[in-house]
């Protein structure tokens, strides 16, 4: 069976990165050859995963972030984003559209809007030692094109 | 990002370009602000035509404005999301509290 | 002082991801606001370091490739490339233009234009171990643009 | 990448577009070579200027289309390269072998 692809990527939790990290899991999906709408699902679920990390998981400092994509069954994109910071003490109210602790310039929007621009979300969380999402996108196979 | 003005009849029309994520998202609320402030106009429109990426940031930053032109006495109004933005847009909800419209 | 940007990437010796890592190299470049020439020179020193690191670290296995980018003394973008695999015997040799191992499919000018993209090549590498290559630029700071 | 041929009075213009990388060398160096014995020109051109990106393992497939063309005692030149391929081939010295020619 043929191995499949993954990349993994670590930078600083700086919000200058976050073009960054939307751009290289762009980069990284386009060899599933998914369509304009699925890339800008695929750039805005990372976008507010890493937004997380870099705002709440690390307010008042510079962490590490971790960043996994890979390819499951050929066409799936399974999306890792990783930190080690502080950690979510209940990921159910944490979850719920508007729930945020970020004040007037967050929207409490983030996890659902992952979660409806994603076929799956996950999240791990342990305060104090950090918080993992995994979310999984089926890119749709297109007729006439590889 | 990019922002850029025109206030014409008590309409303030803001065009923002570019990628709106929580990088640039402070920096616009504070600019929106000042606008308003300057101009104190009875409608803002903001122009998204030329966003080519927003997330949820953005959705803070049309509440954000949206508030400030409610302490004026004035309304917020968005206009011509491309589709990224759209799909933002409407997933939050905020099309029930602030009027979206297309070539307006 | 301010600490300075980072980044850290891992993928397999794929041939496709080659393409991946010239993109996420310019996507972190961005940052020092290169010029279009200064951005090819970039992706094409990281597209040679990388293609070597698939094509002759790694001959007959898929191996793991570390490429580390980051932000020195403000405009200096440092760019290292390592693999676990074959080594080289004699790197002097490996250098100059023309030399090649790889067939009639390879060109012999790799290092040749790494080392005329960039202002600084060092190379490192054990027999066995590995290779590790870093490479220096620094983007010229353009007036009248941040 | 993306390849297209004309032949026309014994001239085969092959033209290449994207990205001319080592993932894609092996295809272009076979599809160029069959294009080749297919049409049997006295002047084969490797047209570049719809190449975004190229790096040495473009080199390698100019070399071997020089090669081949050489093979049935014709000959090739390369065509119109952007900057950044202009800048791969100077560097490479392909030049002073093959003749790069720019909006012929
Ligand atoms: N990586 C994280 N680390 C710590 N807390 C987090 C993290 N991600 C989310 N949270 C918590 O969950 C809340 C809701 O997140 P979200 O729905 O993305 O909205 P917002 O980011 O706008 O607050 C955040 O306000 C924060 O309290
Ligand atoms: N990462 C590496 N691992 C093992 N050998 C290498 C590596 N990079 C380069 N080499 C050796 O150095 C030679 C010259 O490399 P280069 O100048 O890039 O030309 P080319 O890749 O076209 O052969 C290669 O043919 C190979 O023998």
């Amino acid at each position: 069976m043929k191995e499949e692809n993954y990349i993994k990527l670590e930078f600083p939790s700086r919000s200058s990165n976050e073009a960054f990290a939307r751009a290289a899991a762009a980069a990284f999906a386009a060899q599933l050859d998914p369509t304009l709408e699925e890339l800008g699902d695929v750039k805005t679920a990372v976008s507010e995963a890493v937004t997380n990390a870099i705002v709440h998981a690390y307010p008042d400092a510079i962490g590490r972030i971790v960043m996994r994509l890979r390819i499951q069954g050929g066409n799936t994109l399974e999306i890792m984003v990783k930190d080690f910071g502080k950690g979510i003490e209940n990921v159910e109210e944490a979850r719920k559209p508007l729930f945020t602790t970020g004040g007037s310039e967050r929207s409490g929007m983030g996890f659902t809007i992952m979660e409806s621009f994603m076929d799956k979300l996950r999240v791990r969380s342990v305060p104090g030692k950090g918080t993992t999402v995994v979310m999984q996108r089926a890119i749709r196979l297109r007729v006439g094109r590889r | 990002m990019t922002i850029a003005a025109s206030c014409a009849g008590g309409r303030l029309t803001v065009y923002l370009g570019g990628e709106l994520d929580h990088h640039e998202a402070g920096g616009a609320i504070r600019s929106i602000q000042e606008l308003i402030d300057e101009h104190m106009p009875r409608l803002c429109a903001l122009d998204l035509s030329e966003i080519s990426f927003m997330d949820s940031s953005g959705i803070a930053v049309i509440i954000n404005a949206g508030r400030k032109m409610k302490a004026i006495g004035g309304q917020l109004c968005v206009e011509n999301p491309a589709e990224q933005a759209r799909r933002v847009l409407e997933t939050s909800g905020v099309g029930k509290l602030i009027a979206v419209a297309s070539n307006g």
